[in-house]
């Protein structure tokens, strides 16, 4: 009992201190609107940083289209489309998640996160999954590279593209996962009021920006090749 | 405004004295002091780059290449860029003086996000003695542009540290630059609006935008070529069908905007310079202002006219020439507005006024060796020579380089509380001025007669040029050392700034010098547009030692 | 609080939507549209972010104006650095001279 | 005491002059107007003369005036500089044609007629010369200051550069492209001869044959013949009078058989199959050297028959039969 009661002090008392305004404010608002933009002109940097690398895909993929097609058909369709599934799923729990801090519910918003959590974990491990699967089908670029069909350079750029793009995703991922990780202990502790909650809802922000990533990665990826047997 | 004795200022703690000890500068979230502590660290990786510069033009003195060897030569001229670009130029007049003025000019008490300001130097800090530690154990010798297929297969010193340096000091300068938009958006003080910003308010933000838009793709390139080079597969490899020039792409779509970067601040601390030393308002603010957000917008449009000869088609070889002539508008346009602010202006040749004109001349200079390689015919016979080392010299040197020595002059009282001394002040400009063009101006003369850049050895007919350049870049480092000498001297015995030793227009001279922690007491309500001259003394009475004790 | 509350009601019926798209473009996909797979494509993978975008993220009830506008500049800034590189590798050739 | 002036040695030197100095004579105008303007208003509105600032706050039409007027002076710029680009990038048509491999740190150069040379580039004067140039490791560029054209040599990819010298003499023949440690020694001359001693020249060492004998030689060697027949068609295409012709891929595509596309079929075969054959050719990726392709090529080359060299259209005549190339 005691040690729950000086928890709860705790948490009280840094809900005290967050909730105190930083001095460079004049209010709450002023706060979280900052907050928000700070968050959003941070994504426009995110997306500039996967175009560096779509740019390659779109130049690559003009140049040698029937390799990419062939590529792709090696992709395990099945597993895309539930990772999809899954991270668009996982989306939809942090959105709730954020619906609940701004209704202050504290329960809910912890137990929305951790589902968001635990499909971001199924997404890593679903990729990990294709990723040893092409290993053990030598389409992992490099010296055991192999490739049956006519055009075996091109088809291995294919792959480059497909791991660099898929890997700083899957990093992405990982770091978000990690963002909210933190966001369950804090509002487990009772941090977050419907005043003050701009990390739930940055952190929210973050996570929306990796899977419209995925959004777009999983038909230039998956859904080139036309026949996924 | 009473300039009083020194035992009579205790009114306020200034942020220098607010606290004391190491630990309250490493930890401090001041906008104001993580201005200082970047002044410390991109001064320091100033001489560093300096050094190189040295050792490169001691090599150039003599056709044969006998001081150095070639591969020393190659890493010399390589991190010379690198630390020169990177560790010191983009961070220069931003991160310093935009990261003490920002706040201060707008009427706020501190940045937005205070810890992630701290957060970015410390990034920096580890980004520099990443590259350091690249330096130490056997530099780079890429070139400062780490063209692939050179820099993943070809070179054998340590490219992966050194790309990811470049790497983790983008990030430092993406949170500044994030802040600082959003301090601009939010934390303006009551009736600062847009109109009323002032010009080095406008240049910052823009710079801001750019850097967040673009630093994400050198950050990209660097990371591609560093895991080509971990893995030895990867983007660019033409074994795969991969192309050479969808790097130079990725690399130029930042690094011809990142040349933005380091003229636009400067633009912005020039038109400061220019109104107060003429004691008028700036001629056409809306054109400036407006410019100034061409010049970020258009700066993405043309990055290709860095590969003309590369082997890009020729069709747009031909659009991206026509879009280089048109980001040379704005520029026209500033050059001839600051020249049209002297115009029925009252001069006073103070010393950032020096280093303003300065400014103009030599950046218009380079502007128009700029409009040479913009023209497709000339850009063929002069790229990757000297001419083109002598064109961006007189823009990022002559322009940003000027600009800041300017600004550090002009904002030195408010930051430190104390005048420079006048007279060495003027010497110094002199001196850099002269140093400068003689340094730059054969180089011109040299790319058109046929000197490659990066030679380490070079033909003896271009030997008298390279002479006179390097007496030119002796000259000129004097005039650098001249400045930290005597800024130095008048932190002690300087005389007492008070709050606006100039008279000059802008909330941050409402304020006591060196200002307080918070900035403001109370949150200024700004009433009239910036620059309103007519509202203040006609005359400018620099402080004098005298003149204090006197009152 | 000037926070617009989304009902839940309305997340859950974005959420359907999405994976109504999911799976309408996975079905697409196996048919040979030629040119067009990859438009349809990325036309329902646009559909799809604009949806995250307005609902998940919340612009749709976004009242500051700047976010609209960085939330648009990104955009723009992709379609230069996509247009400008293309411009270059869709050109080449043209001349029927190596390299030109 | 110093040059200010490179020798014009080409056609287009004279060009570029021009241009230069026009753009000088512009540049320099406008900016001493500028700083006269400076200097002048330093003196007339000095404080200790105008002690009071007029608040001068703008005037719209003087700044659209300075504004458009540059505008239109760049455009004139622009457009010049965009003629003698264009010119530098169309080669005429029966241009002399010279091979250029460039690697770490040396031109290795190859004339049609046989010849080889490293680090030499011998050419005759008033003929238009075309260099096809390609690096074997990482990116050069090929720069003849007293011609004033300059070209970046790419791995993996064929450049072009051409020029037409009109001043016999030796001139510096640099790498311009930083390429690692002794960039600064890939240096080599181009010497410019009379036509009738560059005959003589070339004919000199001529006992290996031509540049396309090479290239047959090597044909045979690595086997190719057994496929690429030229009685009729084998396990791979006829090669008789493809080069430079629209060639029909099995994808339904076509390209144009040039240089890039023979370099593409022999390193990477299956890239781009002809329509009717079997992707069965090996890769001679890191069998054949950038020397070899080239002489391939040439041999190519020299199989098309000349007046079908330059195909007329970009647009290739459907062939009637798709079962094989539409090159008998």
């Amino acid at each position: 009992m005691s040690e729950s009661s000086q928890a709860s002090a705790w948490s009280v008392r840094e809900a005290l201190d967050r909730d105190s305004l930083h001095e460079q404010y004049a209010e709450h608002d002023q706060q979280r609107e900052s907050a928000k933009l700070g968050m959003w002109v941070f994504l426009a940097t995110e997306v500039m940083f996967f175009g560096g690398m779509i740019t390659g895909y779109i130049a690559y993929r003009d140049a040698y289209p029937a390799a990419f097609r062939a590529g792709s058909v090696h992709m395990l369709f099945m597993a895309g489309t539930l990772n999809t599934a899954i991270l668009i799923s996982a989306s939809l729990f942090v959105a709730l998640a954020v619906h609940a801090a701004q209704l202050g519910e504290r329960k809910t918003l912890v137990w929305f996160l951790s589902i968001a959590m635990f499909l971001g974990v199924c997404f890593l491990s679903i990729k990990g999954y294709e990723y040893y699967e092409h290993w053990v089908d030598h389409k992992v670029p490099g010296p055991s590279f192999q490739w049956d069909g006519p055009d075996p350079r091109h088809a291995e750029m294919f792959f480059v593209l497909y791991f660099f793009l898929t890997g700083f995703h899957a990093l992405h991922m990982v770091i978000g996962v990690s963002i909210l990780a933190f966001i369950v202990y804090f509002a487990a502790r009772g941090r977050y009021t419907p005043e003050y909650h701009n990390p739930v809802e940055n952190a929210a922000l973050y996570w929306h920006f990796v899977d419209i990533v995925w959004i777009f990665l999983y038909p230039m990826l998956y859904l080139i090749g036309h026949k996924h047997v | 405004m009473a300039t009083t004795g020194q035992l009579e200022v205790t009114g306020y703690d200034d942020f220098i004295n607010a606290k004391s000890g190491i630990k309250s500068w490493l930890f401090t979230t001041d906008h104001k002091r993580i201005a200082l502590l970047y002044l410390t660290s991109i001064t320091f990786m100033f001489f560093i780059g300096a050094l190189f510069a040295l050792i490169i033009r001691l090599e150039l003195l003599t056709p044969k290449g006998d001081l150095v060897q070639a591969d020393t030569y190659n890493k010399m001229f390589t991190m010379h860029g690198l630390v020169m670009i990177f560790f010191f130029l983009i961070p220069s007049i931003p991160a310093v003086l935009g990261n003490f003025l920002i706040p201060l000019m707008i009427g706020a008490k501190d940045v937005a996000f205070p810890k992630l300001n701290l957060l970015s130097w410390y990034i920096y800090d580890v980004g520099a003695i990443m590259f350091i530690y690249t330096i130490l154990t056997g530099g780079l010798d890429t070139g400062w542009t780490f063209y692939t297929p050179l820099s993943t297969s070809f070179v054998t010193s340590s490219v992966v540290v050194g790309a990811l340096a470049i790497f983790v000091v983008g990030f430092s300068s993406i949170l500044t630059s994030l802040n600082f938009i959003v301090t601009v958006h939010r934390l303006r003080a009551p009736g600062m609006t847009w109109g009323r910003l002032p010009l080095f308010v406008w240049a910052s933000y823009a710079t801001a935008v750019i850097i967040v838009l673009g630093t994400p793709l050198i950050a990209i390139s660097m990371a591609l070529v560093a895991l080509e080079r971990i893995f030895g597969i990867g983007f660019f490899d033409p074994l795969l069908g991969g192309d050479p020039l969808l790097f130079q792409h990725l690399f130029w779509f930042y690094s011809h905007p990142a040349v933005y970067v380091m003229i636009l601040p400067g633009m912005g601390v020039i038109s400061e310079i220019m109104t107060c030393f003429s004691r008028k308002r700036v001629f056409g603010y809306k054109s400036m202002a407006l410019a100034i957000l061409g010049i970020a917008v258009f700066g993405f449009l043309v990055w290709a006219h860095h590969m003309f000869v590369a082997g890009i088609s020729v069709y747009s070889a031909l659009v991206f020439s026509f879009l280089s002539y048109l980001v040379a508008v704005p520029s026209a346009i500033k050059v001839f507005n600051w020249t049209a602010t002297m115009y029925r202006g009252s001069v006073y040749l103070l010393t950032p006024m020096l280093y303003a004109l300065a400014f103009i001349g030599l950046f218009t200079i380079g502007g128009m060796t700029g409009l040479f390689l913009a023209s497709l015919g000339i850009d063929v016979h002069v790229t990757d020579t000297y001419f083109v080392v002598a064109h961006f010299h007189y823009i990022m040197v002559g322009g940003m380089v000027t600009a800041f020595m300017g600004g550090m002059h002009f904002w030195w009282p408010k930051i430190s509380g104390r005048m420079y001394p006048e007279g060495w002040g003027k010497v110094a400009a002199a001196i850099m001025f002269i140093g400068f063009n003689l340094t730059f101006f054969p180089q011109f003369i040299l790319g058109y007669v046929g000197m490659n850049r990066r030679y380490w050895e070079y033909a003896s007919q271009f030997q008298v040029l390279n002479v006179l350049s390097t007496a030119g870049a002796s000259v000129l480092g004097i005039g650098y050392l001249l400045p930290l000498g005597y800024f130095a001297w008048s932190l002690r015995y300087g005389a007492r700034a008070g709050n606006n030793p100039w008279n000059a227009a802008g909330l941050e001279w409402t304020v006591p010098s060196p200002p307080a922690t918070h900035n403001f007491d109370v949150t200024p309500v700004v009433t009239s547009e910036a620059y309103d001259y007519d509202q203040l003394p006609k005359d400018i009475v620099v402080p004098r030692e005298a003149s204090v004790v006197g009152e | 609080m000037t926070e617009t509350v989304v009902p839940r009601k309305t997340y859950v019926a974005v959420w359907a939507v999405l994976m109504c798209l999911t799976a309408l473009t996975g079905a697409v996909s196996f048919i040979n549209l030629g040119e067009w797979s990859t438009v349809v494509a990325i036309a329902i993978a646009c559909g799809k972010a604009t949806l995250v975008i307005a609902f998940f993220m919340h612009l749709r009830y976004e009242k500051q104006r700047i976010i609209w506008v960085w939330a648009t500049v990104s955009a723009v800034w992709l379609t230069i650095l996509f247009l400008l590189t293309m411009n270059d590798y869709l050109t080449r050739g043209f001349l029927r001279v190596p390299g030109k | 005491m110093f040059p200010l002036w490179p020798t014009a040695a080409s056609t287009i030197s004279g060009e570029v002059d021009a241009l230069y100095l026009f753009l000088i004579s512009v540049t320099s105008a406008v900016t001493l107007a500028v700083l006269c303007l400076i200097v002048v208003f330093i003196f007339r509105y000095r404080h200790s003369k105008h002690p009071v600032a007029d608040q001068v706050s703008g005037s719209v039409p003087l700044e659209i005036t300075w504004s458009l007027v540059p505008l239109g002076i760049f455009m004139i710029f622009f457009v010049w500089g965009a003629t003698i680009y264009v010119a530098e990038a169309t080669p005429p048509k029966d241009s002399l044609q010279i091979y250029v491999v460039a690697k770490q740190w040396m031109w290795k150069i190859e004339h049609e007629e046989g010849q080889r040379e490293i680090n030499t580039l011998h050419v005759p004067m008033n003929r238009d010369v075309r260099l096809t140039m390609i690096s074997q490791d990482v990116i050069h560029s090929f720069w003849v200051p007293e011609f004033r054209v300059k070209a970046d040599v790419l791995p993996g990819r064929y450049t072009t550069l051409w020029f037409r010298a009109n001043r016999p003499g030796k001139y510096n023949l640099f790498c311009s492209e930083y390429c690692g440690t002794m960039h600064s020694g890939m240096i080599g001359k181009v010497v410019v001869m009379d036509p009738v001693k560059f005959q003589a020249w070339l004919t000199g060492g001529g006992e290996m044959g031509s540049f396309a004998a090479t290239g047959q030689k090597l044909f045979q060697e690595l086997g190719c013949t057994s496929c690429h027949r030229f009685d009729t068609q084998g396990r791979g295409p006829n090669l008789v009078g493809v080069y430079g012709k629209p060639v029909l891929l099995d994808d339904g595509s076509t390209v144009i058989a040039d240089d890039a596309y023979v370099r593409e079929s022999i390193l990477n075969p299956g890239a781009q199959i002809v329509a009717g054959f079997k992707p069965i050719m090996p890769s001679f990726q890191g069998i054949v050297t950038e020397d070899q392709l080239l002489s391939l090529i040439a041999y190519v080359k020299s199989l098309a028959t000349p007046e079908e060299q330059e195909p007329v259209s970009n647009r290739p005549p459907v062939p009637k039969t798709a079962g094989g190339t539409e090159v008998q």
